[in-house]
């Protein structure tokens, strides 16, 4: 409902981008494959070369797939102060090479993820998680829930970024300034409610 | 066009009671009902039981005593037949959008029947191009006015082709002119139709409209008579009412 | 509205809705900034708020799949884990043992907790569903009991997965760990006020009444 | 009664942009406005700007470019004195209502003002008879029907008692006895008062109106002729458009 709060974290794990590039029309086993080993490699080899290298690779391919780098840019901005927590915490402890591999390997997963999201409909996401489940047939589990039920997280993660801010726009339009503390309850409060508003939606058509 | 359908929606002498802070409250009592006309519409003030009539019917809410038929099926043993003949369209289309784009929600809707993904798509942009709204498949959920939200989250219920469509209070978020749109489409759909609603207008359009009051189902008939009568219980008190 | 009040396992859509709001409340509380400590870096997170909130709300079962389906994605690569991480690398490193307890603590804080709040209602006896407001209190302490609970759990197993995967012996893995304890109280008691308020919004969250 | 007291709500070229997915979305362009009027209504289509044109007298939406004055107060600058002058009313009243019982909802307006707990919970108790929601003074906020929480948020904004009322779409959830009742509510208050609303007979009870389209405020002046004229414009198009 709080439809107005419009999310900062909306694009916070990305979202599709309709597009025609080679990303897009590759098959989306490749492109998990792919991606999953570079995450791996980036964060087991503890160099900051190799990220740096993986950083620049996920952004070449990004403007390939006319991706806009600088929405990419601007969707980040809500790592900064981690990555500036970060920095300092490594400059001081462990030296400005280990600093800077952590950093830009946490650049690096986040943007070589945005790649495969933005370039993947979330149905055909889905769809490969069910694949990928299908054997929990066998346990008795329906892998169709599972995808609804990963699909509906999904949704939900911008609604739980704007709930505070529309909490706090509530709280401000009826001239009363609760704390900041004070608006935490109502806050889940809210998300309980939306959870059971999801639930009667997802009964109402059917999808259970 | 196919022969229209319908179906029965039936309600012998149906109570609901809830459990309230202060011991149970009585949502609805009483109620006797066979709803058959193309087009029914439920009035009534606020709080009298409009939303739980209408949820009843797909299994939303139980009855504590009585009996609810949808077609031949009792939605509360049965929910899930239930649901699936009977499309339910929520007042506020938001929390009815399950996905972030409308092209994402229509293919969810289509998810059970139809297997193929390609097809899927294909399917899923056909509702949208039916309801004018190809042109924002890939847009945000966020970004798209009430009214086109409200046409999604009808998408998305016509896209399962439910056989009865229960609609509560449709075109409240709705402006004039989008209203007016509602209405034409609502008119050109096969589906018999439920809905409860403020708007006098909408329920005019009705074949039968029933009235309820404070938890029962006080009258029904005709819409001129009906809605005659309940405008002038409104201003001038419902029956065994004094004047408001 | 009536939301079913559930017994079973099976579960229906409103458990489904409930779960996956959940896990998503996880992912937020863990991208919530996290402070860095220690030498192992493992960081002071909002998850474990996330997961006794979770479990108070939700119960054991339910509370178990919404950690459960957190963590799973997480391991799948989207990156929910505290830093914007995501992978099943993360099985290797030094959080990996808190990151498996979740869905455990919850499911042990959650079963805790609902038997305490239907125990709460049939005491009433007056078949009325909320938590009336003059046993607010009792209930709070009991939510933090079973909170704490949870919080030994996931210490233990997390002080392991530091013994494994970040070399340290025991003592030192115990002392990297007890960091972290008085943050986890203070997410306790805070969990548990703000569970008494859900739960009196929902009461039929813990299920049928008496 | 104390004499009226009247705010300028007022506007020089604002305009109001903001970041959509795909790159910078004007949502206000070029308003200029001096709303004094004891009651003013803004009309449009869904999606026009009313809510976003209401929210900049309270802070809620700052300018891009242009000036606001709430009285002599900048919004944007000292959005808390903005906000003590202006009550704020939103059309959703789930994302309004604070707490879980009406009850303590409104006590929770009257904080600031009252002190003694006894007597603000005798207030809030008044605010609730006073729209006749005293028997559901302590229900869940989350089991009341759609309009009996739309009038507890109301409810909880008159309590603060400000100099200006901007409600949002107020009637939108309310049947036609609880609409005639705000409007005799709203005409015995004395706050100036500025609504946006697709009812054109709440609309028509205003003593200035403006039509917002498509982010422009297109015309404004009487109730009749203005109304006149936005009927005309959602049935055959608006000016530059061709017929719908
Ligand atoms: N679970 C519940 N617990 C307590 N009271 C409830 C519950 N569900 C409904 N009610 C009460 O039952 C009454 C009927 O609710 P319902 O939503 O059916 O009304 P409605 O006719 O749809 O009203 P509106 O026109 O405002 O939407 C309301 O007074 C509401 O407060
Ligand atoms: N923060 C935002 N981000 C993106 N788009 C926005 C934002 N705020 C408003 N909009 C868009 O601006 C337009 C105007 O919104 P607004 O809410 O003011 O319309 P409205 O006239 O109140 O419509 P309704 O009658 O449906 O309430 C809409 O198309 C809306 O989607
Ligand atoms: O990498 C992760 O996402 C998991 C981080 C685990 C942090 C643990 S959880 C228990 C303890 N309390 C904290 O605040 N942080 C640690
Ligand atoms: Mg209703
Ligand atoms: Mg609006």
């Amino acid at each position: 409902m709080r439809r107005r709060a419009r999310p900062r974290g909306d694009d916070l794990l990305g979202t599709y981008v309709p597009g025609t590039s080679p990303l897009h029309r590759c098959p989306l086993w490749l492109k998990a494959l792919l991606v999953l080993g570079a995450c791996l490699v980036v964060m087991t080899a503890r160099d900051w070369r190799v990220s740096l290298g993986a950083l620049a690779l996920t952004a070449a391919a990004a403007a390939a797939c006319g991706l806009g780098v600088r929405r990419w840019v601007r969707s980040l901005r809500p790592l900064l102060l981690l990555v500036i927590l970060l920095t300092a915490y490594h400059l001081v402890a462990n030296g400005p090479a280990r600093a800077a591999d952590v950093v830009l390997s946490l650049l690096a997963v986040v943007t070589l993820t945005r790649l495969l999201i933005s370039t993947t409909p979330l149905p055909r996401l889905i769809d490969g998680l069910v694949l990928l489940c299908s054997p929990l047939r066998l346990a008795g589990v329906d892998p169709e829930r599972i995808g609804l039920a990963v699909s509906l997280m999904i949704r939900s993660v911008p609604w739980l970024f704007g709930v505070l801010t529309s909490l706090r726009d509530a709280a401000a339009a009826r001239t009363v300034r609760p704390h900041p503390v004070q608006l935490v309850t109502p806050a889940v409060i809210a998300t309980v409610d939306y959870a059971h508003r999801t639930g009667e939606a997802l009964a109402a058509r059917g999808l259970e | 066009m196919e022969p229209p359908h319908r179906e029965s929606l039936y309600c012998a002498d149906v109570t609901v009671t809830v459990e309230g802070p202060r011991g149970p409250v009585t949502v609805l009592e009483g109620v006797d009902c066979e709803f058959t006309a193309r087009r029914t519409a439920v009035v009534g003030l606020n709080g009298s039981g409009k939303s739980t009539l209408l949820r009843l019917f797909n299994g939303l809410v139980t009855p504590s005593s009585g009996v609810v038929r949808t077609g031949n099926v009792d939605p509360a043993a049965f929910p899930r037949h239930a649901r699936s003949l009977v499309g339910f369209v929520f007042t506020d289309p938001a929390s009815q959008i399950l996905m972030p784009t409308p092209l994402e929600d229509i293919e969810l809707s289509l998810r059970r029947g139809v297997r193929d993904r390609a097809e899927r798509t294909e399917q899923a942009m056909a509702w949208l191009r039916r309801l004018g709204l190809e042109d924002r498949a890939h847009h945000s959920v966020f970004d798209l006015s009430g009214g086109e939200r409200q046409l999604v989250a009808l998408a998305a219920v016509l896209a399962v082709e439910p056989r009865v469509l229960v609609l509560d209070e449709p075109t409240t978020l709705l402006d004039l002119r989008n209203r007016l749109r509602l209405r034409q489409l609502l008119d050109g759909l096969p589906q018999q139709q439920l809905l409860s609603t403020h708007d006098l207008d909408l329920a005019a359009s009705a074949d039968h409209v029933a009235v309820v009051h404070e938890a029962r189902l006080i009258d029904q008939g005709p819409p001129e008579r009906m809605l005659h009568l309940y405008r002038h219980w409104c201003e001038n008190g419902f029956p065994g009412e004094t004047a408001a | 509205m009536t939301s079913p009040a559930r017994e079973t396992r099976s579960l229906t859509s409103f458990d489904l809705a409930n779960i996956a709001v959940f896990a998503a409340l996880t992912c937020v509380l863990a991208l919530a900034p996290a402070i860095p400590v220690g030498a192992v870096g493992v960081p002071i997170t909002l998850q474990t708020l996330a997961v006794f909130l979770t479990g108070m709300i939700l119960g054991g079962w339910r509370g178990f799949l919404a950690l459960l389906l957190y963590v799973v994605v997480g391991l799948l690569g989207v990156p929910v884990f505290a830093g914007f991480v995501g992978g099943p690398a993360v099985l290797a490193g030094p959080s990996a043992g808190y990151l498996l307890s979740f869905p455990f603590a919850a499911a042990l804080v959650g079963a805790l907790a609902h038997r305490s709040v239907r125990g709460e209602r049939v005491r009433r006896r007056d078949g009325a569903t909320s938590v009336a407001p003059e046993r607010r209190g009792g209930l709070t302490v009991k939510l933090i009991g079973a909170g704490l609970a949870g919080l030994v759990l996931s210490h233990v197993v997390g002080t392991a997965g530091l013994m494994i995967n970040a070399g340290l012996g025991l003592g030192a893995a115990v002392v990297t760990d007890l960091a972290f304890v008085p943050g986890d109280i203070v997410k306790v008691v805070v969990a548990a006020l703000i569970a008494v308020a859900v739960h009196r919004a929902f009461p039929r969250m813990a299920g049928a009444v008496l």
